[in-house]
């Protein structure tokens, strides 16, 4: 069964971490990312959570990190500022191995830019942010159902790779309301226990080991300087700092086909759009409106890992074109893996790309 | 058929409410899609508020609003900021006791706030006048579906209330 | 001189009325054209800046002006409410 | 009169709504810097984010609106950079005592030679009302839809407690004791902390009983208590209102300050 | 004596330098979690950075060594989520009240029941020896060559002011005496805060006419004054020894508390 | 005049900021940057100007750009986890156009790593670090001498284009002693002033505004928000916001070739060695042991805003060879620009590739 | 019972020396193999837990162990030190 | 030619400023090419501490130390830590008193510590007399050089004490 509502999309991000057995929030508001704290605040009490409201953004996360490590699922939502004082948290989460759920509601920036305007400029910041090498997943809804369902994908993803995740969305998404459906239970995969006799940091050939969470008798220590597979601190032994920050890295990187998560629309075309997040509604308003066979759109749900094999499955594009509502950020990665010219069509100042102007776009580039 | 619905009035009309029941009527109750948007910040605040929604047959993909065909005013500063550059083939729903201009499209003058003050005794309620109004005026949900939405979103107690404002409302669009 | 309201900025919060020791304001009841339903100078002459102001050459009581949330209060130099016309009622 | 020019008087009405404390607790810290004799191009209004942390953006001098939480960190290197400046950090419950909270205590230990006005509004209001470190228990927000269970900051003692040379609390309903009391702040070398409670009938009145501005302005007055009367009842073993927050001077003091003028 | 399976054996020696307190107060700590009857499965140690916080790696049981000034945060987030753990936050000086400042209010303010003990050696140690917000006015360290000239804070004054339910001071020296107030820190419900303060020979002792352990400790037994004498000469209208630091049971009180065992 | 002396890379670095007219560090230690703190808490006092540890690396930052409108010279010093944490104020300051001088002295991370080791783990994240889009300067030496060189000339590239500026130093040569000379006096160029009658906020064709410090008498407001010309927040126009943010892109990376400074070894080579930092010194090793006009070397001394046209300095490169002492990061620039073959050689763990690695890779690759 | 110091712990900042109030401690002077000065055991027989942790069934002082920041006093089951050597010289 | 030379001991003996003051020598006053490197962190602090210098006649490209040709050890640990792995064909110069093991390369025992405590009467030069033997027994850089090292880098009012512990350390290198 399940049930159908008319729902914002932050609430709908609520709804899907709590159908995910999400059972701590730790956060402080933020526009536009708020609601999905108010809803958590109201709905987690009733469903034996706790929901704490941190003295800020860094505090948040790293109450999410300290759940996480009782066994909980937990969960922080969050906006530009907000995101950028995470960084080093999150860099500590990766480090760690500790599975979170982070979500961005993205407006416009930089630093306090336009607060109740729309924006995808986080994108290589939720890659690139933390200092150090890691990789981490960022997941891009487009409306308000996925908000939901996407929410729940980010739990499983985090708690299976054992990485902060990150719910990509923006003020858009997460303020449009839309009808969305609720199944009244899903399917929950919870991180693999770590097995009798393993080492808490040891990795089999997956590359993830098993987790014993606080309480679990196994007296794991946990910390974010480099460290052995016992836990330990070692850092200056240039070896164990290869060995674990590679594992962290491949442990994503080498899953990306597994984890990609993606739409191709006439991968025979030769014009190609590539989006995520809204302007993917935009693209797609265009195709409908103007029905062609030499325009494909490759519509990613899930932008880190980068599946660079997806571009490949346009055989025939001779260019690609990516609206971004930013200067123009996953196109470089884009640019880095194929030979053909790569056109970012990127937008600024809140609202999305008009099927108009992607068509003009669309006519000068064929 | 596309609909572009927007809504503009003052803080505490309930405006946005109004939005959203449109839209949950339109999106649960009409089996149509909806997406429902709205205006937020500091300038929403003092100033007009502002709350649209789109309607379709069709699943909605691109979700903004480009050039609203219905519009639903309730103050003078909303319909400056909101409803003045409406489009000439555009309908346009005016609280008229609220709003001083007019429109260069069609228009439909209703008197919810006064209506709604005076034989129903509650001014909050002029927001469900106006949701009565557009529904029978432009027909863009069924009355049954906006019935269930007012339902659905008015607190406890008030059912009765709202569904009065409503029906006066459906007389008011009726007319017009 | 001659308190004046600057409709421009006045929101109608309706504190002045609240504070005013001399009860010069009242609360309003139409709408300007900005929307906003702004206090009415009730007894504009019992206001005790207005009229001494001058004399003490310094500001006297401004409660209204102080509280005044949206800076819409000031005295602008105009032939003052004569003295001669105030009924002092404590 | 505060003379109009200490005014953007292009950027007024501001964003405030209808009621709010926070323009009357700029007029009343405008009254003091008059009363200081500042001039235009000595003074610096630094603020956070927040509604209050707007209020430098509505007055005509050089004004630093920084991030939210660090504006006594930007005023620290304001102040310490150029002494002979005058600097007034606007801030609000949030801005200070949530996320600010960390520059809260170190500004008053450091002792910098500035005015720190406090805009306490038990909430956050610029983003719709979630419960801050100042939320009374009980009270309710967007974020304490059951009631706040969190015990709240007393802010006047904190800043006592961290170092500040010079705390007070008054009230937006108390222009005149407060303008007093911001002025003597700014006569005191080191930190002057001075905590206006305030009305955001938007965000806190609402939900919490007090649904018109007066009501707000009146809960102020009747639960504010003269620190000299919290301590005869204290001595007399007399219990202290409930619901009763002290007004006045807490603590007026000369320790080491840093940035004073030279 | 503390039984030697809550170390991990294999960390030992740990990385402290010769004389270092923050050992001994590993041992008053465990001594006091042995009084409690804490059994191992069921207790988190948590820390930020700096040598202090590198105390739960010799601890055998679950263990969060975290991210600098943090550690208050994490562990709000282990109590909270799981109030049946013991939580014991390990911190020091820096950690506690310079970047981690905010947490520390917060944490006091809420009154989570968590144990926070405080390795106060008045120095970045882990760094090298900079000047922190307990550095006293005048030390040397390497950023305040000529001597510290920033007032420094009174960790567990604050530490009352932000609302904690227990607040203790004693030092490496008094070891009897530390043990039995973190075990009563830890029979309060709320947060119990307990400064040690400590030698950090290293950093602070070398640069500060403490060249040896021994002149280190004697200094902190020296200068160690109970809370009740101190009280008795303020009464008496006496001088406070110069130098002197108040040792004993600060507050111990029953306010409302967060995350309390259910 | 001059002087020269034996001295650590971070003492080169703070007597740079001192001869550069620096007058104001605020700061909080971290290995392995404190050293420039400590010379700096050392000599400042006595040359008229301010020293102060600030509580954290957040207020570091601030502390640094509210002096820096004071018209002071202002610098800050931190390492990865610090950088981090300054991310939302490093916005803050390219948004209002604060000029000042960052340095990061890079460790291994992620997260506390490896506090005592070198890495350029941090490239990315100086140039995607904060929310949105943003463009700045990042500097990178390679020996003493040009930790004294170049911090000057940070600030004066900071000052000319109003933007906060990256030294992207690390461990290596922060803490290496080598021969430094020391001119007597350095000349500066600070920012050009705001011109009677010009808004605070506007630009000319340089797209770079005047500079009115406080105390000016322009009264000047100065806001991470969305602003207009004049400097008040305008945070819904999308077109206030497009104008913005694209000028302060555009100030920057327009003036590519002008803030550009980068060696070129062998322009005819067919394989061709991309360096910055001190892995620069290891490719120049390998090209003193084995002198051959096929291999060339580019190195950058500026690394963003990225030079891709030094890369067609090359005509013939057949291969590009990039050593970084990270997982593969500034390499990904590389990849967007060119259309050969571009080859990571990542080292992680504190120690850089050996001459004998180095002459590994390049036989394997030509 | 018998008081080792664990050399293999000890770290030689001779705290134990200082605060052990039976003087059982006396600082080292040779260099062992870790390099360290560990402090010898002077006159151990003065020890109280020693001598009567056994009969007590508890630690008694014990402030050796308790401030040694290294973990390296502790006491083994050995034959314990004969009562009757002991010379208490207070 | 390239040395490169490694310092080893422990903390409180001065081996940095040993590789400081030979770095220094070269570069400043020999003329020649010097990188000075050591070893941080909390493993530094209780172990063996460790100071790196590479001297060239060339400037000085590739940094890091790969194989050191001189060891300068004044510990057990140190020489455990960072030159048991000497190679055969490098050259050590030992304090005699304070490390127990001998290495497989030429090795000088150089009785620094008890020349310092002794005849000097302040063990706190014995790393002062290890850097005039190394100067002597190796030549890797002038005495003149290393003699004005040394000066610019001692503690006011020590200069003589230290120059006569240099020059002992020059007799015991030249013996050696
Ligand atoms: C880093 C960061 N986190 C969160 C926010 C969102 N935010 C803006 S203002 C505010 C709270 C303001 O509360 P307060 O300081 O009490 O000011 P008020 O609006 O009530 O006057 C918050 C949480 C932000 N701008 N930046
Ligand atoms: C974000 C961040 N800033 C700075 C540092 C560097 N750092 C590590 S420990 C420390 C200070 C430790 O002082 P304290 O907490 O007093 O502990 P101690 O070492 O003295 O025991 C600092 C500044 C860091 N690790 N992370
Ligand atoms: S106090 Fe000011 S804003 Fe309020 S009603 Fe009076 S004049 Fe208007
Ligand atoms: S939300 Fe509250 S604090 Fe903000 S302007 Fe409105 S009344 Fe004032
Ligand atoms: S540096 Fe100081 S605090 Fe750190 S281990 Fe050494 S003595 Fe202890
Ligand atoms: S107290 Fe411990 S570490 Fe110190 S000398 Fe005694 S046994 Fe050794």
């Amino acid at each position: 069964m399940s049930r159908t509502e008319f729902m914002q999309g932050n609430a709908a991000c609520a709804e899907g971490a709590l159908a995910a057995g999400c059972r701590f929030f730790g956060g402080y508001p933020i526009t536009p990312s708020t609601e999905i704290a108010e809803t958590m605040a109201r709905r987690l009490p009733k469903a034996g959570g706790v929901f704490i409201s941190m003295e800020d953004e860094i505090a948040s996360i790293a109450a999410v990190i300290g759940a996480a490590w009782t066994g909980a699922r937990a969960m922080t939502a969050t906006s530009g500022p907000g995101f950028s004082l995470m960084m080093e948290n999150i860099g500590y989460a990766a480090m760690t191995e500790t599975p979170c759920v982070i979500v961005n509601i993205q407006r416009g920036g930089p630093s306090t830019g336009q607060p109740t305007r729309a924006a995808q400029g986080d994108m290589l910041q939720c890659r690139f942010g933390s200092h150090g090498d890691y990789s981490t997943i960022a997941i891009t809804p487009n409306s308000v159902q996925e908000m939901f369902d996407l929410t729940v994908k980010a739990f499983d993803l985090a708690d299976r790779f054992r990485v902060p995740t990150f719910l990509m969305s923006d003020e858009i998404v997460g303020h449009m309301r839309e009808r969305v459906t609720i199944p009244d239970a899903v399917d929950i995969q919870r991180p693999r226990p770590l097995a009798e006799g393993s080492l808490p940091f040891a990795a089999g050939e997956d590359k993830i080991p098993g987790f014993a969470p606080f309480g679990s008798g196994r007296a794991v220590h946990v910390t974010g300087l480099t460290h052995d597979e016992r836990g330990y601190p070692d850092t200056t032994d240039p070896e164990a700092h290869d060995k674990l920050v590679r594992r962290l890295v491949a442990k994503v990187e080498s899953a990306r086909r597994d984890i990609a998560d993606y739409e191709i629309v006439n991968p025979g075309a030769e014009t190609v759009f590539v989006t995520y997040g809204p302007p993917s509604r935009t693209v797609e308003q265009v195709m409908r409106d103007h029905p062609d066979d030499s325009i494909g759109h490759l519509r990613l749900r899930i932008v880190w890992p980068f599946p660079e094999f997806a571009l490949k499955e346009f055989p025939n594009a001779k260019v690609f074109l990516m609206p971004e509502l930013n200067m123009g950020q996953v196109v470089r990665e884009v640019q880095r893996h194929v030979d053909q010219p790569v056109v970012s069509i990127p937008k600024i100042g809140g609202e999305l790309h008009t099927p108009a102007e992607l068509v003009r776009v669309l006519e000068a580039h064929r | 058929m596309r609909h572009e619905i927007r809504f503009s009035g003052y803080g505490g009309q309930g405006i946005i409410l109004s939005a959203v029941i449109l839209g949950r009527a339109a999106a649960l109750y009409d089996n149509k899609y909806a997406v429902q948007t709205q205006v937020y910040g500091p300038e929403a605040r003092g100033g007009a508020s502002m709350g649209q929604v789109v309607i379709d047959d069709e699943p909605i993909l691109y979700p903004e609003v480009a050039r609203p065909d219905i519009y639903v005013i309730m103050s003078q500063q909303g319909f400056e900021k909101y409803g003045a550059r409406a489009g000439e083939d555009a309908v346009m729903l005016i609280d008229a006791d609220l709003v001083r201009s007019r429109p260069g499209c069609r228009c439909y003058e209703i008197p919810a706030t006064s209506e709604a003050k005076g034989a129903l005794g509650r001014e909050i309620v002029a927001n469900i006048v106006m949701i009565g109004a557009l529904v029978t005026a432009t027909g863009v949900v069924s009355r049954e579906a906006i019935e269930r939405a007012v339902l659905d979103s008015v607190p406890k107690g008030t059912e009765e209330l709202n569904l009065k404002a409503l029906k006066r409302g459906f007389e008011l669009g009726e007319r017009a | 001189m001659k308190l004046v309201i600057d409709e421009s900025r006045c929101k109608g919060c309706n504190l002045c009325v609240l504070v005013c020791p001399y009860g010069i304001f009242r609360e309003g009841t139409e709408l300007n054209s900005r929307g906003i339903v702004a206090p009415v100078l009730d007894r504009p002459e019992r206001c005790t800046n207005c009229r001494l102001q001058a004399l003490y050459g310094r500001m006297l009581c401004g409660v209204c002006h102080m509280i005044c949330p949206d800076q819409a209060i000031s005295w602008v130099e105009e032939k003052p409410f004569e003295p001669h016309r105030v009924e002092v009622e404590f | 009169m505060i003379a109009p020019d200490w005014f953007r008087g292009d950027r007024l009405p501001h964003i405030y709504c209808t009621g709010c404390g926070n323009g009357t607790i700029i007029n009343c810290t405008l009254a003091a810097v008059e009363e200081m004799g500042w001039k235009r191009d000595e003074t610096v209004f630094v603020s956070g984010i927040g509604c209050s942390s707007r209020a430098p953006g509505y007055i005509l001098t050089d004004s630093l609106h920084t991030t939210h939480g660090r504006a006594l960190a930007f005023a620290t290197g304001v102040k310490m950079a150029r002494p002979e400046f005058n600097v007034v950090v606007f801030t609000g419950d949030g801005d200070l005592a949530a996320i600010g909270g960390n520059h809260f205590i170190h500004a008053c230990r450091r002792n910098v030679d500035m005015t720190v006005v406090c805009m306490n509004n038990h909430i956050y209001g610029m983003t719709g009302g979630q419960g801050s470190p100042t939320t009374p228990p009980g009270a309710i927000s967007s974020t304490t839809p059951y009631g706040a269970s969190e015990p709240a900051f007393d802010l006047a003692e904190l800043a006592v407690a961290a170092g500040a040379n010079y705390v007070a609390r008054w009230t937006s309903y108390h222009v005149k004791e407060l303008t007093k009391a911001i002025t003597v702040g700014m006569q005191t070398p080191g930190l002057a902390f001075i905590e206006a409670r305030t009305q955001c009938p938007t965000n806190y009145g609402r939900h919490n009983k007090l649904r018109t501005v007066p009501a707000m302005i009146e809960h102020l007055r009747s639960h504010a208590i003269l620190v000299a009367k919290r301590d005869r009842l204290v001595a007399e073993g007399e219990p202290i209102p409930e619901g009763a927050f002290t007004v006045g001077e807490l603590v007026r003091r000369n320790q080491p300050a840093m940035g004073v003028r030279r």
